[in-house]
């Protein structure tokens, strides 16, 4: 496949193209996850709180 | 949530106190989202003393802190007494002794001097509190009960119409006691007023007593 | 103004009885500066080149050194809430300490740092022009140091904290102060330079008090 | 105004209206991403002068783009924590911070990574790439700051002073980095903005940058959020303590 080919060289810059979307990439996809566990974690310490609290909330 | 603080020294007292008199009104202390103490209203008239007590963490020195204008308060207001015949209408000895270990005796109470304008009386005092002796000597060099009388000395040259006390008796030795207390009635004799905190209750010659419950 | 007065004076009574801190700020400073041809090479053409902005740039990081030295200690023994009950505002308590701070360490480099770029290489008309901009520019570093040390002023090991907020913070006085000594060496006009540090201490002595009353009052309990 | 910030900054109020928006803006983050990527890296044609290489610019200048403005929130937020004293102002401040600090490092390191082709060196002292990188150490500032503290709330003060501290100076640092750059460096080789960009690369770049602002906003609130229930947590968890028996101290 030629034209995959000449699309991942990037006009002989393939690398320095390709490195810089893979480490934005890279970057932006650990904060997703990390924030969307961290949310996560502490929604499940959340309504941990909340059963042990003797005056329940609605959430 | 609480509301932005309005701790004005001006604020009319309805207590209807009279102008020598400290007067507090519903104050309230917030640190975080925890209230230390909420609707605190008290009225200390001129030649009297309040001891308040408390447990540790219940907002003694915050509640001191307030008063000294070195805080703001969540909620409520309080008016400290007019100066009156005295030089300042505040002063406050915190629970540090605001004492420089590299300087002498003497530099220490002579820069407190300086600022309250009263450079001539720093000797009397030092005699008074019975510090005369080590004036030259490093503010290091001296024992902890030393330093707190030091303390004292600071708090005694600025001439204040209301003492706010955070626990001054902590460090210090009998003899320095009974220097405190007999400064505090010769204070009291002269129009002055106190507000002395404590964690337990300890002899104080005709005062009100407040208690922070703590919450 | 009697307030001022006496805190400078005790606070450079301080200062000097701790003197040794304050000696190690300047040797630090000395000693950086040897380190450089030791790490550059001994090139006459390059170290005169960069000597001028060496000496600055080492002058910024060695007064950021003696930060913690500035609100901390009065913060730990208590000292500071009966400054700010005796000062008339925190205002003026601010600029007595970003004062009391600059000399100590602001005003010796305007006569170490020459000396320091003329080991370097500098050649002896870059003299004045770099005594000046430091003379002009240091009251800027300590007066945006002096808000920085009141951010940190509870921390027990602020200094480096303090070191870190603030840098960032003198970029423009490094870069003009730098620009004023360099262009005088190449012959330039360079009065728009020394103009410009100026303002920007001038803005700081307007805008540091502020700061740092904010500061101060963002950080008691 | 006031009044309307005053009800945003219920958090109860915030939650219920920023929750249901959130699928919505990944939605929108990710088709605009999307796109930008097919048009950026396929249909746009490749610089004239600079190749292929420019389409590294796709992902650069939406990341500083957002770091800056990254910036203006947080100080917009510390301002009205400040003047106003809205606890979710803070809450938005420091959620803010950590996520601005990590498009800083893409704008710094794709920037590196399209300087290399273009300068032949890694790094060069350009007043962009130099300004950015300031602007990295003004958010790290902010983050150390905010946590140096024992006390929560005294760090989130602090910082709020630091940040707009740092919001006054920054036009000041900005603007002495560029002149420092025109007088050190007169030509700066690496150039786009401006009305001449070409139309093809205008549409994939405002698709990006549409798209890096709403994964900023969408990281926002989940921070928020997570905030927010650690907050609740944290009274829970005291209201339980004073209830519980002194005995058990």
């Amino acid at each position: 496949m030629p034209e995959l080919g000449a699309f991942l060289a990037m006009g002989g810059y393939g690398a320095y193209v390709w490195s810089a979307y893979a480490i934005t990439g890279l970057i932006l996809g650990l904060l997703v996850v990390a924030s969307l566990r961290a949310r996560r974690s502490m929604r499940a310490n959340l309504d941990e709180a909340e059963q042990a609290s003797p005056r329940r909330r609605a959430r | 949530m609480v509301g932005t603080s309005k701790t004005s020294a001006h604020m009319t007292d309805p207590a209807g106190a009279s102008p020598d008199a400290l007067a507090v009104t519903n104050l309230s202390c917030v640190r975080g989202e925890r209230a230390l103490f909420t609707g605190v209203s008290f009225v200390v008239p001129g030649g009297s003393a309040l001891l308040v007590t408390g447990p540790n963490g219940s907002g003694k020195s915050s509640l001191l802190r307030i008063l000294a204008g070195l805080l703001d308060a969540a909620d409520g207001s309080y008016r400290p007494p007019e100066r009156g015949a005295f030089t300042r209408s505040v002063g406050y000895l915190g629970h540090a002794n605001s004492v420089k270990i590299r300087l002498t005796v003497w530099e220490n109470l002579r820069f407190w001097g300086r600022l309250a304008h009263a450079e001539p009386a720093v000797e009397p005092i030092l005699q008074r509190v019975g510090l005369d002796r080590f004036m030259d000597m490093p503010a290091g060099w001296l024992s902890a009960g030393q330093q707190r009388r030091l303390a004292l000395s600071q708090l005694l040259i600025v001439d204040s119409r209301l003492w706010l006390l955070d626990e001054p008796a902590a460090n210090l030795d009998s003899g320095g006691e009974a220097v405190l207390q007999q400064e505090l009635a010769r204070h009291r004799s002269t129009g002055g007023c106190a507000v002395v905190t404590s964690p337990t209750d300890i002899e104080m010659t005709d005062a009100q007593r407040f208690e922070l419950a703590g919450q | 103004m009697t307030f001022v007065r006496a805190v400078v004076e005790r606070d450079l009574k301080l200062y000097m009885r701790g003197v040794v801190d304050l000696i190690g700020v300047w040797m630090f400073f000395g000693i950086a500066i040897a380190m450089l041809p030791l790490s550059i090479g001994p090139d006459p053409d390059i170290l005169s080149r960069i000597a001028p902005g060496a000496a600055w740039a080492i002058a910024l990081l060695a007064s950021m050194l003696s930060l913690e030295r500035v609100f901390a200690p009065d913060q730990l023994d208590g000292s500071l809430d009966l400054l700010l009950l005796h000062a008339p505002s925190a205002h003026v308590l601010v600029l007595a300490k970003g004062f009391a701070h600059w000399l100590v360490t602001g005003l010796p480099f305007v006569v170490l740092a020459p000396v320091a770029a003329i080991a370097l290489g500098m050649e002896l008309r870059g003299v004045l022009p770099l005594a000046g901009a430091l003379l002009i520019g240091t009251p800027a570093l300590s007066l945006i140091g002096t808000v920085g040390a009141a951010l940190t002023a509870p921390l027990r090991r602020g200094g480096i904290l303090a070191a870190l907020i603030v840098l960032p913070q003198t970029i423009p006085v490094l870069i003009f102060g730098t620009a004023a000594v360099s262009e005088t060496l190449m012959g330039r006009d360079s009065g728009a330079y020394f103009s410009v540090l100026g303002a920007f201490t001038l803005a700081a002595l307007a805008l540091a008090p502020y700061a740092g009353n904010a500061a101060l009052r963002a950080v008691r309990s | 105004m006031a009044k309307a910030l005053h009800r945003l900054a219920n958090p109860a109020r915030f939650l219920r209206i920023a929750s249901p928006l959130l699928p919505w803006i990944a939605a929108g983050a990710a088709v605009c991403m999307g796109l930008g990527l097919w048009f950026g890296l396929v249909e746009s044609p490749p610089d004239y002068q600079q190749g292929d290489a420019a389409r590294i610019m796709y992902v650069h200048v939406p990341a500083a783009w957002n770091a800056l403005a990254g910036y203006a929130g947080l100080a917009i937020a510390s301002a009205i924590a400040l003047v106003w004293r809205h606890p979710l102002a803070l809450v938005a401040a420091r959620c803010i911070a950590p996520i601005g600090a990590c498009f800083t490092v893409i704008a710094i390191a794709t920037g590196s990574i399209w300087g290399h082709p273009m300068w032949g060196t890694w790094w060069v002292w350009d007043a962009r790439l130099t300004s950015v990188v300031v602007l990295l150490f003004l958010y790290l500032g902010y983050i150390a700051l905010l946590h140096a503290f024992d006390e929560q709330e005294t760090g989130e003060r602090a910082a709020t002073v630091l940040a707009l501290i740092g919001a006054v100076n920054l036009p000041v640092i900005k603007f002495s980095v560029d002149w420092w750059n025109t007088l050190h460096q007169p030509a700066s080789i690496l150039r786009f903005g401006g009305p001449s960009i070409d139309p093809a690369m205008l549409l994939p770049l405002m698709l990006m940058a549409g798209g890096f602002t709403l994964l900023f906003a969408y990281l926002v609130i989940i921070r928020m959020q997570t905030e927010l229930a650690r907050r609740r947590v944290m009274a829970l968890r005291r209201t339980a303590l004073a209830m519980s028996p002194a005995s058990d101290a």
